[in-house]
């Protein structure tokens, strides 16, 4: 059983128009830019459901799908660093549902974990809770909130191998693990691809069974949103 | 009257030994650069860093060690990487003690506004629902009254919420409150601030008992 | 008429390349041993581990790493470690594309129940209901007939279920069955075993669907 | 703040009779058995609630503490390796809940996650479900679990740092990360105890913050049930 493919563009086979995509990353930080520059050149993949707690900046990350207007409906917790996503959410054009960031992690952590639902108690009281079931649970009140699974997440580690293992690093991390969790296919970008046996098993963070393909993505952008220096 | 860093360093006395604080963006991280001495806290990022340290020298700035403010930052000895789930396990199981953001209104029954004007682009609420849900001690930094002089301080919130019956503290750039039986109860002044001051920038049901000593920064 | 090995060997059959499995305790364990040339699959052990190895040499032995039947045991190259609750959650969301039990009973409708005998002494679940709850395709290996000889391929169970609707085959001592539409459906006899011994041996609806094949082993 | 003990009769000051305690390990596998020898030292606290996915043997782990009498109920998934415990079981001394294995993971995990409940495939349709919330959600029945907090969890590491932050070894993991994140206070027991730093970030498995007393245990026995070998 072979996982590696040799490109982003073979990664993304399958993709199609109506589907609902992960896509792991916070902010710039740790998204699998291979894979969404290989969908930004497929067009006429349109009308997509992306989870991502961002939705990246005006040339990059998944900026590059809302200039091709390829992006039907964001679920995300925090967006608009975003010139051209603040003008199609204001036009109607495109749909976004804000959900708490720990929410919207445990929502794709349970979808990968086969919990349909769990209670939670962010957002109880404020708009976030209308029409969703309320309970309270030792004198606190809790929502009960659906989980998420995709037709694909799209992760990027740092380091895998070819039996899909993955390693991240540092705070790139993030939403990468739980979205991997939750995908039907789950495809994985690294900058280092080795063989099964060349990572320590105590040390992996996301087990080879939750990744259906994986190739080593070259010559990172890494972009930085905030560089801030001390003197 | 404070400056933001006059409400930062009020807010850093709060700080106990042990704690494990979240700071949100603006005003609170700046309580980072006041903490006592003796006082050992930890700062949780809630993008899956917990021991966040200052920002990186030009040379060391890594793109993939970021902060919640998508700042690029460091680590202190004892850190830990790990993913958002997690991440927010700490925070929904009250494991991170202390938690600093700011507001636009906050009211008398310790619910907080602070994501979201009708009308303007909203950006979204990202960990500010699940922090305040969660923590047991929320402090907010904020100037008393907004642009147009009006209190932030009132008795119920106008803007859509955050969160509800959860905020303790208020540190202000007139004031600290604490907030205790559907009141703003004043427990300082800020330097040169009269109760009187204080009184006049609160809408809030606000109780003021016997003298309100002025603050020691 | 099949042995121990036997049974594990047909069940071999139903292997395919890149397969995730988890294995019961006794027969199921034995299936291990007969994986068709070619054909690579990961073995799954619900205390923690993926890429399950065959038992230590004497010197290798670990304390620290052993399977979800308390064995000593190795690792092949690629092997992950985890927790319960990450080993529960690829199990739960169907990520364990095979899982191979024992049974008790087993019925027409896919009720299972291997876990409990009332008036003995009750060991415990384990992790066997929230694997049969979950996985799509799951094999039952076990003796057509118990000790006293009575079928344990019932039209219902008798003893308290295991689970509900969710077994998908069975391979026993005497025969290779599928169980759709509430009934078990004949697909090939045991070497030596005719359809009048299967079908004496059955207690539940057996459906025969034209000349039944001999398993080749 | 100093979270480091001497030992494990420091180590359990607090525990009082009556209270809930969670022990990691699965079998005798990475079970604190520091901690546990510890407990049967103090024979006065008694009508422990144990939530640990086993009960021990007769002579190691929480087979110490049954023989002592220091325990009202466990919560587990497999039980009765162990005479002691048939007997009281059988005998009504000792009440025993038993909860499938990853539901039990699960609970555990929900309780350090401030998830009060969620819904969980595992033994619908069987008498696990009796009682409880029955609920569909895409055509498949789910029951309704109640997550579990502990007054203390202990757990045994394999490094640890005097932070708190827990590295485990091979399949000695098991349910000691989601039991740590679970107790209201946490004891970690560990091989090697390092100071903050000397770990790598990337790797940690608990987080300090779960962790609120650590100390190195000597000489671990760490007894195998089932020595099983290849030739």
């Amino acid at each position: 059983m072979n996982k590696v493919v040799n490109n982003a563009e073979e990664a993304i086979q399958g993709i199609e128009s109506g589907m609902t995509l992960m896509l792991g990353g916070f902010g710039l930080c740790g998204i699998p830019e291979k894979c969404i520059a290989a969908l930004s050149q497929s067009p006429s993949i349109k009308d997509l459901t992306c989870i991502s707690n961002n939705a990246g900046v005006d040339d990059f990350g998944l900026g590059l799908l809302l200039q091709n207007k390829q992006i039907k409906k964001m679920i995300s917790s925090y967006v608009g660093e975003n010139d051209e996503f603040e003008r199609q959410m204001l036009s109607g054009e495109l749909e976004v549902e804000l959900t708490p960031q720990g929410t919207l992690a445990e929502k794709c952590r349970a979808g990968g974990a086969g919990i349909p639902a769990f209670f939670t108690p962010a957002g109880y009281g404020t708009e976030i809770s209308d029409g969703k079931e309320i309970r309270e649970f030792n004198g606190k009140k809790y929502i009960l909130e659906n989980s998420f699974v995709s037709d694909f997440s799209i992760v990027k580690a740092w380091k895998g191998d070819t039996d899909g293992n993955l390693i991240f690093k540092a705070t790139a991390r993030n939403f990468n693990p739980v979205m991997a969790m939750a995908g039907k296919i789950t495809i994985a970008e690294v900058e280092e691809l080795v063989a099964p046996g060349e990572l320590d098993p105590n040390q992996i963070h996301t087990a080879g069974i939750f990744v259906h393909r994986i190739f080593k993505g070259n010559n990172y952008e890494k972009r930085i949103e905030q560089r801030t220096v001390s003197s | 009257m404070l400056d933001k860093h006059g409400i930062a360093k009020r807010i850093a006395q709060e700080l106990e030994d042990g704690y494990y604080v979240n700071l949100g963006i603006g005003i609170p991280t700046l309580v980072a650069n006041y903490i006592p001495k003796g006082i050992d806290v930890t700062f949780q990022s809630e993008n899956g860093l917990l021991g966040m340290g200052p920002f990186p020298k030009a040379e060391e700035v890594d793109a993939d060690l970021i902060n919640a403010g998508k700042q690029t930052i460091t680590t202190m000895p004892g850190s830990v990487f790990f993913d958002s789930a997690y991440s927010f396990a700490m925070i929904r199981a009250g494991k991170v003690q202390l938690t600093v953001l700011g507001a636009m209104e906050v009211d008398q029954n310790g619910d907080i506004a602070n994501w979201k004007i009708p009308g303007k682009m909203v950006k979204g609420m990202g960990g500010a629902m699940d922090l305040v849900a969660s923590a047991e001690n929320i402090i907010v930094a904020m100037m008393h009254t907004n642009k147009k002089g009006e209190s932030k301080l009132l008795e119920k919130c106008t803007l859509p919420l955050t969160g509800v019956n959860c905020i303790t503290k208020v540190v202000t750039n007139l004031a600290f409150l604490e907030i205790k039986n559907g009141a703003f109860v004043l427990k300082e002044r800020a330097p040169g601030v009269s109760v009187e001051e204080i009184k006049t920038a609160t809408q809030g049901k606000l109780i003021i008992e016997g003298d309100v000593p002025e603050m020691r920064i």
